[in-house]
């Protein structure tokens, strides 16, 4: 049996007002069970813990119940005063008398006999306490960030300036993602490539990353520190390194494809470079479009390729990565504008999406950066553009707020009306969400000064009359129904999460909401993690999110991931779940309860098991087990059960 | 195959053409509208207020004899009969008060109402049974040249949950008619409301309406434009002497029943009768067609 | 006769209702003190058969605290909880317990003073409800 | 003009009527105006769609069964099949009608309907005209 001593506290005249502590120490050291007891006036000073380690030494205590404050006050000074008196810090117990006793009660008996079976209880739990250390578990100090947007290009970097090794995995050619494809950038208009180009170039270089485009993982495992992840590269067909940019090979390719990059408002070929800075910088050969790999069907860019370059024999490869932590960096789409029929997309092709706009605005665009509609390349005179398209629609399409468009439509009719100065912009709006820093200002300067005429009301429908796009709106301010007569209309699509993403999220067992958006692990207190430990979050595929939100979070992701990576073994707490083997009847319930997925089941022994590092400890699983068999370190079951008894036996 | 078929009221006088054109052209189809018996008219408009059940009555009153007739379907040729019935019918089924309710009204009729006849519009049957490339192999007479658009309206296509095509971006008719050996012309207003019921009472808004929407057709290329309710076809074809009156420019436009141009496509002969029923006289383009 | 004074036990979750108590004692608010506390990390943890010995083995009331809908700390801990409770509702009827000895609150950590309400109110409840009676125990 | 608007107006009786028969919760509309900006009567009406829902969530419904929005609608359902919400808005006029038309209020009668297009009218045009305005 355990020697068990109790200490209670006066903390002055806190505790001692409304419990009579020398009644208590009396009544304690009286009992069988008890070996030494003692009240003191401030235990948690440093004589007080004094008094704890000398009685320990004295009376050879191997428990120690304090009671006193709340735990989350004193709980580890007690803690490390025992361990310095050489016990193991889980044998000792914090009883709570003072938040939850003394202080709310004024009847100096009650608050006695409410101290003394608060002690009971923890003398009780006490007895079954198992020593215990953290668990830990070696780590490899290696990042994977997946998506290599500007979220993911950001954490690359950050964690990678702290000296540990990055893997990059991106699955289109080049990295860059939609930021790449932006013309300016609300709110100060700055040239999305100018400031984005400069980082993949330095993302490219950097002695700790190393990059995978046209790749994606298609498989992990492992925990926590130690994950192995298997990535399936494309074959690329033209090597990269031999590869010196020089546009030979495109110029003589017969194939014409869309380009991505342009979103379909302009050509590539079928061995490409998806945009000139483009990173890494080579050219990739688009087997899905490429007539054949063999001089038969074509062949022509290999026989011009000066630097032999190009590898028709290439095949796809599949290779493992171990790393400690994952990034999900995989960012967004636009929601598929032929879901809003009554908007004409695809049958008009002056009805462009947002992401269209941008190409058209961009100096690197289709366009030359002049703006012309893709009908008739006329500039357009008069341009509306459509807020909320798809999103805040929970009966056809989307419930939820896009986040960005608001502010990306004012950016797009500030550029148009830059360019086209006789040019009018419309923008139709429900609400105008303008919640960043300088973002309000950007919205008034357009209103007063630009004279963009913001209508509140959403579009029913858009006809064509001729060259025109006739627009009907509303606007609910004046209660009239509007009619503008655009050349062109842009609509600000809503945010969906990237294609794929679905899979990925599967992949890597992380929980995504409703719309597909991975989530996070607390909303507010921890918004880059993501429920499995070891996997972060960053940038848009969390949720809609602009620059300064994506870039703000992946500095946080990384700092994160730091944090993880800067110990040699990854420590976790030991009050976890356990499983007797020979009562669990292997129902498999505990699986389904835990929301780390911690439990798996030993298909050989049909015996549930617990990863001692994915455990957080909830108990969930303990209380759904039909056995008994699910424990939890120093909460187990009998503890529990002998605490009630102290509490319903009273003071009988 | 048997096609039975519920009228309704209006079919049987200001639109006997729409079922008698109906009628030839599925004959032609080998697949015979054959009239139920003992139908009443459906109420024309579904009531939309939740507590007013003498409103469905008329409705539930035809399917109830439907069934009793053993018909496990009705083919329905006007969207006001069709979206009244179907909606009707699934208004009482969804609450077991309701559908109590009902059936004790309707002490009198043989049998109580079990809700178990679907309710189809011939457009969807033709979709949906034959096919439109099976339709177009069935042309005799190919409506070559007649450039013409489809008039939805409101209620084929609304609301969504009936809607017998995606209801913001149909196609049915114009495959229908291209299936006949027309050029469809899809303008933008085919699906807009004609004014409906409001013929009655705001007279004038209903011809701004037709003013509008038949400009609209013609717009976009439209000699003609068909529809498939009488509502609509009175307010589209009957108003344009009030729209002509009214609005000097207008350009008058024939307005066919969708059936009319089948019955011709199929082979069988324009009745002169069927003219009469019309006000703008749709002879002289068939004619210059070469369809009569 | 002295005044019934009821036993109550009250599981509270480590993160919000355990950190509301602590508020209400910072706070200075006074409540019976009849309810003692034992702490879990996650409602979660609480075990019907817990609260069934809580009450076979003479407690008059059963108090369970954990945080508000979408804040556990564990992600749906608390909604495991409030489906495990409400099934337990009934078995307690069929028990002869009435369910209302047992109640469950979403209380956070700065609600100190929904605590403090909370257990004066319980613990009038289970005052006017009376001790359990032991013989509706027995026949089980 | 000021209207002053109380708790009391709020979900009154007459909302709740307009609710039970409608089946709608007005509540739900957020305003967009997306059922004005598709109704073919908009232009005839002296609140449009939105607004009445607008007025219904203030509790204004005596000033709706006053004014004539109602009465032009031609329940062609767009606004109900386009509103983000789902809310049946064309559900919303015909409780606004159907009220009315109990009370005896707006009710037409053949009276109402000259000799000459009583004859020319269909049925199908008077029977509606008459299902949706005389109740
Ligand atoms: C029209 C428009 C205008 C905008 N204008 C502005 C602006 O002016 N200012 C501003 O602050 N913000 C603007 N934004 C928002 C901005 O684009 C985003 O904030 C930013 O791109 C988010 O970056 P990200 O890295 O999270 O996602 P992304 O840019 O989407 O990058 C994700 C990357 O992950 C890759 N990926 C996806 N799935 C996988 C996978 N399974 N495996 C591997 N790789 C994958 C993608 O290929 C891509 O490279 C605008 C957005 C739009 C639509
Ligand atoms: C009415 C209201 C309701 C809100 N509700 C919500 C909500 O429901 N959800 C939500 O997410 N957010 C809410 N917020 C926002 C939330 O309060 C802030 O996001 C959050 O508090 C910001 O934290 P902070 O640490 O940046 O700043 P603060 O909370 O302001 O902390 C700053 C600290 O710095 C100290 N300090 C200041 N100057 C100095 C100095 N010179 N030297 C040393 N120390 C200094 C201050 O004393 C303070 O302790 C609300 C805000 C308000 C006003
Ligand atoms: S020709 Fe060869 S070197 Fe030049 S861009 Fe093409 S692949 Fe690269
Ligand atoms: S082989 Fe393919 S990529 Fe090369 S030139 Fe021919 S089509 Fe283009
Ligand atoms: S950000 Fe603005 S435009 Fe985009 S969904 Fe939200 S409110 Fe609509
Ligand atoms: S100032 Fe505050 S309340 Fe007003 S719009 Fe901005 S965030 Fe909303
Ligand atoms: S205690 Fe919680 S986290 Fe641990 S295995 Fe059980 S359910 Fe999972
Ligand atoms: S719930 Fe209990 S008995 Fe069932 S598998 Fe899990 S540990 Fe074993
Ligand atoms: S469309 Fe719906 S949400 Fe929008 S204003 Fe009309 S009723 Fe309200
Ligand atoms: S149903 Fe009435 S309110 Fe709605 S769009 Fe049609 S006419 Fe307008």
């Amino acid at each position: 049996m355990k020697r068990i001593g109790v200490f209670i506290c006066h903390c002055g005249v806190n505790i001692k007002d409304t419990v009579d502590v020398e009644a208590l120490s009396e009544f304690f050291m009286s009992r069988d069970d008890i070996v030494h007891a003692e009240d003191y006036m401030f235990l948690c000073s440093d004589p007080g813990q004094k008094i704890i380690k000398k009685a320990i030494a004295e009376h050879k205590l191997d428990g120690v119940v304090v009671a006193s404050c709340s735990p989350t006050l004193h709980e580890s000074t007690f803690q490390n005063a025992i361990e310095e008196a050489g016990l193991n810090k889980f044998q000792m117990e914090v009883a709570n008398i003072r938040e939850q006793c003394s202080w709310v009660h004024n009847d100096k008996p009650a608050g006695t006999r409410k101290a003394s079976l608060i002690i009971g209880a923890s003398i009780e739990k006490l007895k079954l306490n198992e020593s215990l250390e953290p668990t830990s578990a070696p780590l490899t100090r290696r990042a994977m960030v997946i998506g290599g947007g500007i979220a993911g290009i950001q954490t690359a970097l950050d964690i990678a300036d702290a000296g540990y090794e990055v893997v990059m995995v991106e699955k289109k050619p080049s990295i860059g993602g939609h930021m790449i494809q932006l013309s300016e950038t609300f709110p100060t208009l700055d040239c999305s490539q100018c400031i984005l180009t400069p980082k993949m170039v330095q993302l490219a270089k950097h002695p700790n990353i190393t990059l995978h485009v046209n790749s994606e993982v298609k498989d992990i495992s492992g925990f926590v520190g130690n994950f192995k992840v298997t990535v399936e590269r494309k074959a690329q067909y033209v090597d990269p390194d031999l590869c010196n940019i020089c546009s030979d090979c495109s110029t003589v390719c017969p194939v014409l494809v869309p380009s991505e990059y342009d979103e379909g408002l302009g050509w590539r070929r079928a061995i490409y470079i998806p945009f000139p800075q483009a990173i890494p910088a080579s050219f990739t050969l688009d087997i899905d479009n490429c007539l054949g790999l063999s001089p038969i069907a074509c062949g022509k860019c290999a026989e011009k390729c000066e630097a032999n370059a190009i590898n028709y024999d290439a095949s796809p490869t599949t290779f493992e990565v171990e790393v400690g932590a994952v990034v999900v960096a995989t960012g967004y789409d636009l929601y598929p504008v032929e879901n809003i029929a009554e908007y004409g997309y695809g049958k008009y092709p002056d009805v462009v999406t947002s992401l269209q706009f941008e190409r058209i605005l961009s100096a690197t665009g289709p366009t030359g950066g002049v703006v012309r509609r893709p009908s008739d390349g006329a500039e357009p005179k008069e341009v509306v553009f459509i807020q909320c398209c798809g999103s805040r629609d929970p009966e056809h399409h989307l419930s939820y707020c896009s986040k960005i468009c608001c502010m990306y439509s004012l950016k797009h009719a500030k550029l148009y009306k830059h360019k086209v100065h006789d040019g009018q912009p419309y923008i139709f709006y429900i609400d105008i969400r303008a919640g960043g820093k300088r973002y309000e200002e950007f919205v008034q300067q357009a209103i007063s000064e630009e004279n963009v005429l913001y209508t509140r009301g959403k579009v029913a429908r858009i006809f064509n009359e001729g060259d025109k796009m006739v627009v009907f709106g509303m606007d609910t301010l004046t209660g009239k129904k509007v009619e503008i007569r655009a050349d062109m209309v842009v609509l600000a699509m809503a945010v969906v999460p990237s294609y794929g993403s679905d899979e990925l999220a599967k992949t890597l067992k992380a929980g995504t909401d409703k719309h597909g958006f991975f989530n996070e692990a607390h909303p507010k207190l921890r918004p880059v993690e993501s429920l499995q430990a070891g996997l972060f979050l960053a940038g848009a595929c969390q949720s809609p999110k602009d620059i300064p939100d994506a870039v703000s979070q992946a500095s946080g992701t990384a700092a994160k991931v730091m944090v993880l990576l800067s110990s040699d073994r990854i420590l976790h707490s030991p009050i976890i779940a356990t499983v007797d083997d020979d009562l669990c009847s292997g129902c498999g319930i505990c699986i389904g309860t835990c929301p780390y997925g911690a439990r798996e089941m030993d298909l050989l022994t049909r015996v549930a098991l617990v990863n001692d590092i994915l455990c957080e400890g909830c108990g969930a699983c303990i209380a759904a087990c039909p056995s008994g068999a699910a424990q939890q370190h120093n909460l187990t079951d009998d503890q529990i059960a002998n605490m009630i008894r102290v509490i319903a036996l009273g003071d009988e | 195959m048997q096609l039975p078929y519920y009228p309704g009221c209006t079919l049987k006088n200001h639109a006997k053409h729409f079922e008698d054109s109906a009628i030839a052209a599925m004959e032609r189809l080998d697949m015979p509208l054959v009239e139920m018996e003992d139908w009443v008219c459906c109420g024309t408009v579904f009531s939309m207020s939740s507590d007013d059940l003498m409103l469905q009555v008329a409705s539930i009153r035809n399917l109830v004899r439907a069934e009793h007739q053993n018909l496990s379907e009705l083919i329905v040729l006007c969207s006001m009969c069709y979206n009244t019935l179907r909606r009707a019918s699934d208004f009482i089924l969804s609450d077991p008060e309701n559908l109590d309710k009902v059936r004790k009204f309707m002490y009198l009729e043989e049998k109580p109402f079990d809700g178990t006849v679907e309710i189809l519009h011939l457009l969807s049957v033709l979709r949906d049974r034959i096919g439109w490339e099976e339709l177009g192999r069935k042309v005799v007479r190919p409506l070559a040249n007649l450039k013409v658009g489809g008039y939805y309206g409101c209620l084929l296509v609304r609301p969504e949950k009936y809607a017998i095509d995606d209801f913001e971006a149909p196609t049915i008719i114009e495959d229908l008619l291209g299936a006949l050996g027309a050029t469809a012309s899809p303008y933008p207003y085919r699906l807009e409301c004609c004014g409906a019921y409001q013929t009655v009472t705001n007279k004038d808004v209903t011809v701004q309406r037709t003013y509008e929407l038949l400009n609209s057709a013609r717009n976009a290329g439209c000699e003609a434009i068909v529809t498939s309710c009488p509502l609509c076809a009175f307010n589209l074809d009957q108003r344009q002497r009030e729209t002509i009156e009214q609005f000097p420019d207008f350009d008058p436009m024939p307005v066919f029943y969708f059936t009319e141009l089948m019955a011709l496509a199929f082979g069988a002969n324009w009745d002169p009768e069927w003219t009469k029923l019309h006000f703008v006289n749709p002879e002289p383009i068939l004619r210059d067609k070469g369809l009569i | 006769m002295k005044e019934f004074e009821p036993k109550i036990v009250c599981f509270l979750c480590q993160w919000c209702t355990y950190a509301g108590a602590d508020l209400a004692g910072t706070s200075r608010l006074k409540y019976p003190p009849n309810g003692v506390v034992i702490k879990t990390l996650c409602s979660s943890r609480i075990d019907p058969q817990h609260i069934l010995l809580a009450f076979t083995e003479g407690c008059d009331g059963v108090f369970i605290g954990g945080c508000h809908p979408g804040d556990c700390h564990y992600q749906t801990g608390n909604y495991k909880t409030q489906r495990r409770i409400m099934l337990l509702k009934t078995t307690l009827e069929q028990l002869g317990i009435r369910p209302d000895r047992l109640r469950l609150e979403w209380i956070s950590a700065s609600e100190g003073r929904k605590f403090a309400e909370t257990m004066k109110e319980f613990t009038a409840h289970i005052q006017e409800l009376g001790p359990l009676p032991k013989a509706n125990l027995t026949e089980e | 003009m000021t209207v002053s608007i109380t708790r009391k107006d709020i979900k009154n009786e007459l909302v709740d009527k307009i609710e039970l028969l409608s089946g709608q919760n007005v509540f739900e509309c957020y305003q967009c105006g997306n059922c004005s900006s598709g109704c073919p009567m908009v232009d005839y009406m002296d609140y449009t769609p939105n607004q009445v829902m607008r007025l219904a969530q203030t509790g204004a419904i005596e000033e709706l069964l006053a004014a004539g929005t109602m009465w032009v609608c031609a329940a062609c359902l767009q606004c109900s099949s386009r509103c983000p919400k789902g809310i049946d808005v064309a559900g919303v006029m015909e409780a606004l009608r159907t009220i009315n038309l109990r009370n005896r209020v707006g009710v037409i009668t053949p009276d109402d309907i000259s000799t000459e297009d009583r004859r020319e009218l269909p049925p199908i045009v008077l029977v509606s005209a008459f299902r949706k305005l005389s109740g």
